[in-house]
């Protein structure tokens, strides 16, 4: 197993880990604020000043850009983390108890999976008003469907192991089977759905920001910049362009990470 | 409990129905399919008692209710005379350590991702032996020491079966339940496998309920065979008996494949 | 039991039914106290501030809203149940369904076609890949579906706008059809409406052929490593055969399912494109409505979209049920 | 004059970790007679027949000889890539039945229309008539063709599924079948019908059979001659009449002992107990840890071909003496 040899995770870590960086250590070199305005110099294109001009209210694009790729990852993540431990939490017991409980959570998630997740969220932000925590959590409790799902029938899989078994022949304690014995053995396909969820998340984060119902002004996220750019698309390319591709390289790194991790899980290559 | 009268059974079944429900959608739906039905039998102490049919017809599931991993639909099962399907959970915990499983998937019977030296720490801890050290444990089953930190899938399926029987021996279990523990290994392991089964037998005064498909090697072992097909247990004599005086036509057909294959190589 | 129950195809379909419509009570149920529970008051939008809290009473009583939640929830699911009326839009005071079906149209001829392309796109590229697994033209696929899965569809369909509109010109930006439709003969009706739809159903149609590759990819690899095309090879039966009869129309069968799946993510997808382009759809009457609260439509549009989701999988899941042999009959061996 | 002989096949894998699958196997089956493959599970007895037909996967490396030889047709095999050099004898000569039969056919398809894929390829593209497919499956020794003609593989059982694949092979009319374990999922009753079958179906078609098994007491009943595989190494390539008098390997001998204890219900003697953990076996031989004759030498280089009799041979620097 060389991780080198895995080009899919090579290059997903290497693209998310400059987004990082950008994101991250950005504010250092540049000398705006996000926030400042300056209307005098509103949408002009890039200069030495602004190397990815001004929007609407003169304000510095990759100062914003910066700073809303902090919120755009921040919600992704957050959100994904939440969906995760709910979907890990309930598909854990789904599966392990099984019986009558298990039949109605699991008719829940296909009430839930049937709801088409942008239109349920949008109008739970429109109608209750948008912040940066509603959206991590309203986006979260629409995303840990998928994942109980994947422990549930992991699981499920695992509890008729024969070791599994053994250990409740022994008088082992519900616990420690659920968390020693058998959470530990779910963990790969958690970790891919954790990956893909996260880009996902991305996707739907910045459609309800470019609707102009996620994140709201004066905060930017790489949604609402381009919401910016829908008069003129290729007019104001410097709107456009850069908060796209940063959309775009961002979940494909983390796509990417995902493939490349079932990859290397795959029994079929060893 | 440490009485060992020969005459009484350490181990009765009787009438036992099991009785698996599918549930599809909801609760309305569920399909039923008997896999064992009225079975009775008696194990007594010292025996080695084995259960033989072609995969499918129940055998399993008579472990399985034993083990309380499946609720029967009626019958009981005594151990020393202590019914366990009606009592209660914390009472049914007491008698776990003294029944004790080896089944015949010994590729999943170790949890992956422990070294073999974690696995049976683990269980000792459980089951709180002070009074054997590791390395007594698995000298009883015949492996060295050396074995002990590598993980469950370097090692062979003798050695992984080898691990399961002295994981099974921590809790001190008076009864043995072994599930096909030889069928999916090769011959010449097999055979030591029962070698080490019938020595373990003798020395820590264990009781068997053995279940297999293989009549040949099985002969090797019990000194009472059942025969069951479809849920069903229509013959149940001593060993020997079972292949001078075969009654039931199935039997009949068992043994004499078990003797032809003899004679094809007399 | 009743005889025609003891067909399990039958029953299996029942069976569905019954569960699809509790799915279908649960959803909506779930949507409409959300929608209720949620802070902000629709009269809001009707009165100006100087107005009294008596104009505002008298509003209140007209929409119903002075009634105790779970009263309003049985009344509109008694009258939504037994008479399928939605109730009037409190913002224009037409009857929702009749903003819901002229909404409906142009939803899913956008929603149809992207799926048809993208299932055609997807399943081909995918099979194109699976069968040269490794090699050049799956490496160069592979690459392109990263892309197109990746990409927000919103901001392709900027992108789209800017060069082929507003760049180029060749195609329209907005709207589902132009101003002069009405003087146009039937036909070039049509291909208006079909100009209109070009962009739209490619910004919606590509993300999606990336899903449907990925896993139409992996379903037919697993197919063409499975034992019975080894065993077909070893009979001796040609390849062609083996990948069209054998190993695609195994492949085609989960598929299926997958686009009782999918439906959800089209929808979704769809709201942004009807807004990006302006084209007069649920998804845009959705967004409209939820600004001004005006919750009649809101129930509508969910609980038509919830519809359409729901009934897809269960025609999903009959259809396998129909053409799956093994779907039928699991436990019974007839020999 | 052998209808299929094998010279010096080997299979190794060449990515990730190299490791070899068989080494060095020679074999020949004579035309009518019945060649039995034993050994333990993972000792590359499918490999074997998967080889033969050329459907190992494209990732691994295979060397060596094949010679098919029929009357009309002679086909010799030195490039194992080129699947061209297959393509005439799959099916039509030789055929492969696979331990897993339901898994093995097609779960969408009919039984007869799998049946008639088959015969199509055979017969050059003819069509045929539903008619002559039940006629086949009735002279195949099955009572109710049509039931079978209609039914789905997942609506077999066990034993019926293996026969329907033992008919799925003889649709192509083949000179040489090879049966890979096809008697290790069934119980005995079944197991002893289907090896009467198969008898009947040998001698109807005028066979030669390779038949891959784990288990010696059949090996020894049905065949002409037995290749003993130990972990991808031919221990021993014999007559059955001689291999059961005076077995020269001392793994050969070692199964037959066990053997005979077993049907006599006596515990066997004491074996040789080194257990190996992981390791390498690839130079030296690998019946070496449990071989009470073994020597340092055993454990360095595998021991040459010791030839009786062409074409039989066995492998070993110390063989056991006749009795």
């Amino acid at each position: 197993m060389k991780i080198s040899a895995n080009h899919p995770l090579a290059i997903g870590c290497i693209i998310i880990f400059f987004i990082a960086l950008f994101v991250i250590f950005g504010p250092l070199f540049t000398s705006y604020s996000q926030h400042s305005q300056n209307l005098a110099i509103s949408l002009s294109s890039p200069s030495i000043q602004h190397p990815l001009g001004t929007d609407y209210y003169g304000r510095d694009v990759l100062t914003r850009l910066i700073y809303g790729g902090r919120i755009s990852l921040g919600i992704a993540v957050f959100s994904a983390i939440i969906a995760v431990l709910i979907g890990t939490v309930l598909g854990l017991f789904t599966g392990y108890y099984g019986g009558f409980p298990d039949l109605i959570i699991m008719r829940f998630v296909d009430v839930m999976l049937a709801f088409p997740r942008l239109f349920i969220v949008l109008l739970i932000i429109g109608l209750g008003g948008s912040s940066i925590p509603a959206l991590i959590w309203v986006i979260a409790l629409f995303s840990w469907m998928e994942i109980a799902r994947i422990v549930r029938s992991e699981v499920m899989s695992l509890k008729n192991r024969t070791y599994v078994k053994s250990a409740r022949a022994q008088g082992f304690s519900v616990n420690r089977i659920l968390f020693r014995h058998i959470l530990p053995n779910t963990i790969n396909p958690v970790i891919v759905a954790t990956v893909l969820s996260i880009s996902t998340i991305i996707l739907v984060e910045s459609g309800l920001s470019f609707l102009g119902l996620g994140v709201q002004p004066p905060n930017a996220s790489w949604g609402s910049i381009l919401n910016d750019a829908k008069i003129d698309p290729l007019g104001t390319w410097w709107l456009s362009v850069p908060a796209g591709f940063l959309i775009l390289f961002s979940v494909i790194g983390f796509n990417l990470i995902a493939d490349g991790i079932t990859e290397e899980l795959d029994p079929r290559k060893n | 409990m440490e009485q060992k009268d020969k005459n009484r059974p350490i181990l009765s079944v009787s009438n036992l129905t099991i009785d698996y429900a599918f549930y599809r959608v909801g609760p309305f739906s569920a399909q039923h399919h008997a896999a064992v039905e009225n079975v009775s039998f008696k194990v007594y102490p010292g025996d080695c008692f084995a259960i033989v049919g072609e995969s499918g017809c129940g055998k399993t599931s008579i472990l399985n209710a034993i083990l309380g991993f499946v609720r029967p639909k009626n019958g009981a099962i005594f151990y020393n005379e202590q019914n366990l399907l009606t009592m209660a959970r914390r009472e049914f915990r007491l008698y776990r350590p003294e029944i004790q499983p080896v089944f015949q998937d010994f590729h999943n019977a170790l949890n992956p991702r422990f070294r073999i030296i974690e696995i049976l720490k683990e269980s000792l801890r459980i089951c709180s032996r002070k009074d054997i050290s590791i390395e007594e444990l698995i000298a009883v089953v015949g492996l060295g020491t050396d074995i002990l930190n590598y993980f469950p899938h370097q090692l062979s399926g003798g050695q992984k079966q080898r691990i399961v029987i002295a994981r099974a021996l921590i809790p001190k279990p008076q009864l043995l339940l072994l599930d096909e523990p030889v069928s999916s290994l090769d011959i010449t392991v097999a055979v030591q496998i029962i070698k080490l089964l019938k020595n373990l037998r003798k020395k820590e005064n264990l009781t068997f309920l053995l279940v297999s498909h293989n009549l040949p090697i099985i002969r090797l072992l019990a000194n009472r065979i059942a025969i069951m097909k479809n849920g069903h247990i229509f013959e149940e004599k001593p060993t020997e008996d079972l292949f001078e005086t075969p009654e039931h036509p199935y039997t009949r057909a068992l043994v004499n494949q078990a003797l032809i294959s003899c004679q094809s190589y007399q | 039991m009743i005889p025609f129950l003891k067909n399990s195809l039958i029953r299996g379909i029942i069976r569905r039914l019954l569960s699809t419509i509790l799915t279908l009570w649960v959803g909506i149920t779930i949507c409409f106290f959300i929608i209720r529970l949620a802070p902000g008051d629709p009269t809001t939008r009707f009165l100006t501030p100087t107005q009294s809290t008596q104009t505002r009473d008298i509003l209140r009583t007209r929409f119903g809203l002075d009634q105790p939640l779970p009263n309003q929830y049985f009344h509109w699911l008694a009258r939504v149940g037994l008479h399928l009326d939605f109730g009037y839009s409190f913002l224009s005071g037409k009857s929702c369904a009749s903003i819901m079906t002229s909404a409906l149209k142009p939803t899913a001829f956008l929603t149809g076609t992207a799926l048809i392309i993208a299932l055609l796109l997807g399943i081909s590229t995918g099979a194109l890949a699976a069968i040269n697994t490794g090699r050049l033209t799956d490496r160069i696929l592979r690459s392109i579906m990263m892309v197109f899965l990746s990409v927000p569809a919103f901001w392709l369909g900027l992108i789209f706008i800017g060069f082929f509109s507003i760049k180029l010109g060749w195609l329209p930006s907005a709207q589902i059809r132009s101003l002069y439709y009405d003087q146009l003969s039937p036909l070039k009706q049509w291909l208006d409406t079909g100009k209109h739809l070009i962009l739209p159903v490619l910004t919606l149609g590509l993300p999606l052929s990336a899903n449907i590759y990925k896993y139409f990819r992996a379903e037919m690899i697993n197919t063409l490593q499975s034992d019975f095309i080894l065993a077909a090879r070893a009979r001796g039966i040609n390849k062609s055969r083996i990948i069209w009869q054998y190993g695609l129309k195994n492949s085609l069968l989960p598929v299926i399912s997958l686009i009782g799946i999918v439906i959800p993510a089209l929808l979704s997808g769809a709201l942004i494109i009807e807004v990006l382009f302006a084209l007069p759809g649920i998804g845009r009457t959705m967004v409209t409505a939820v600004f001004s609260r005006d919750y009649p439509l809101i129930m509508a549009g969910v609980s038509l979209s919830f519809l359409v989701v729901v009934s897809c999988n269960l025609l999903a899941d009959i259809v396998c049920l129909v053409i799956d042999p093994r779907a039928q009959n699991n436990s019974g061996k007839i020999i | 004059m052998p209808i299929l002989s094998i010279e010096n096949l080997s299979v190794r894998t060449r990515k990730f970790k190299p490791a070899s699958l068989l080494e060095d196997i020679s074999f020949v089956l004579n035309p009518g007679e019945t060649l039995a493959v034993i050994g333990e599970s993972g000792a590359g007895k499918s490999t074997i027949c998967r080889a033969i037909l050329g459907i190992l996967p494209k990732s691994l490396e295979i060397r060596g000889c094949m010679n098919y030889n029929h009357s009309e047709i002679e086909i010799s095999i030195g490039n194992w890539d080129d699947d061209r050099q297959f393509t005439p004898l799959r099916g039509s000569e030789i055929a492969l039945i696979f331990q897993d039969a339901a898994g093995s056919m097609n779960p969408l398809r009919k039984c007869g229309n799998q049946i008639r894929d088959i015969m199509k390829t055979a017969d050059n593209h003819t069509s045929i008539t539903k008619q002559s497919i039940l006629d086949f499956l009735s002279q195949t020794g099955f009572r109710e063709p049509d039931t079978i003609y209609r039914s789905y593989p997942h609506q077999l059982s066990g034993g019926m599924a293996q026969h329907v694949a033992l008919a799925l092979a003889l649709a192509g009319q083949p000179k040489i079948l090879i049966a890979d374990e096809p008697t290790s999922s069934l119980d005995a009753i079944s197991k002893q019908k289907y090896l009467d079958r198969l008898a009947i179906m040998k001698k109807k078609y005028d066979l030669s059979l390779i038949f891959i098994t784990h288990n010696l007491n059949d090996a020894l009943s049905l065949s002409d001659s037995i290749l003993v595989l130990y972990r991808g190494r031919a221990v021993e390539f014999r007559k059955t009449a001689d291999l059961k008098t005076s077995p020269k390997h001392p793994y050969t001998g070692d199964l037959l002992n066990l053997l005979r204890s077993v049907n006599q219900s006596r515990m066997p003697d004491e074996m040789a107990e080194n257990f190996p953990v992981g390791g390498n076996h690839d130079s030296g031989c690998p019946y070496c840890q449990k071989c009470s004759r073994a020597t340092a030498l055993c454990g360095k280089t595998f021991p040459p071909k010791t030839i009786i009799e062409q074409p039989y041979y066995f492998c070993c620097n110390y063989p056991l003496e006749k009795k």
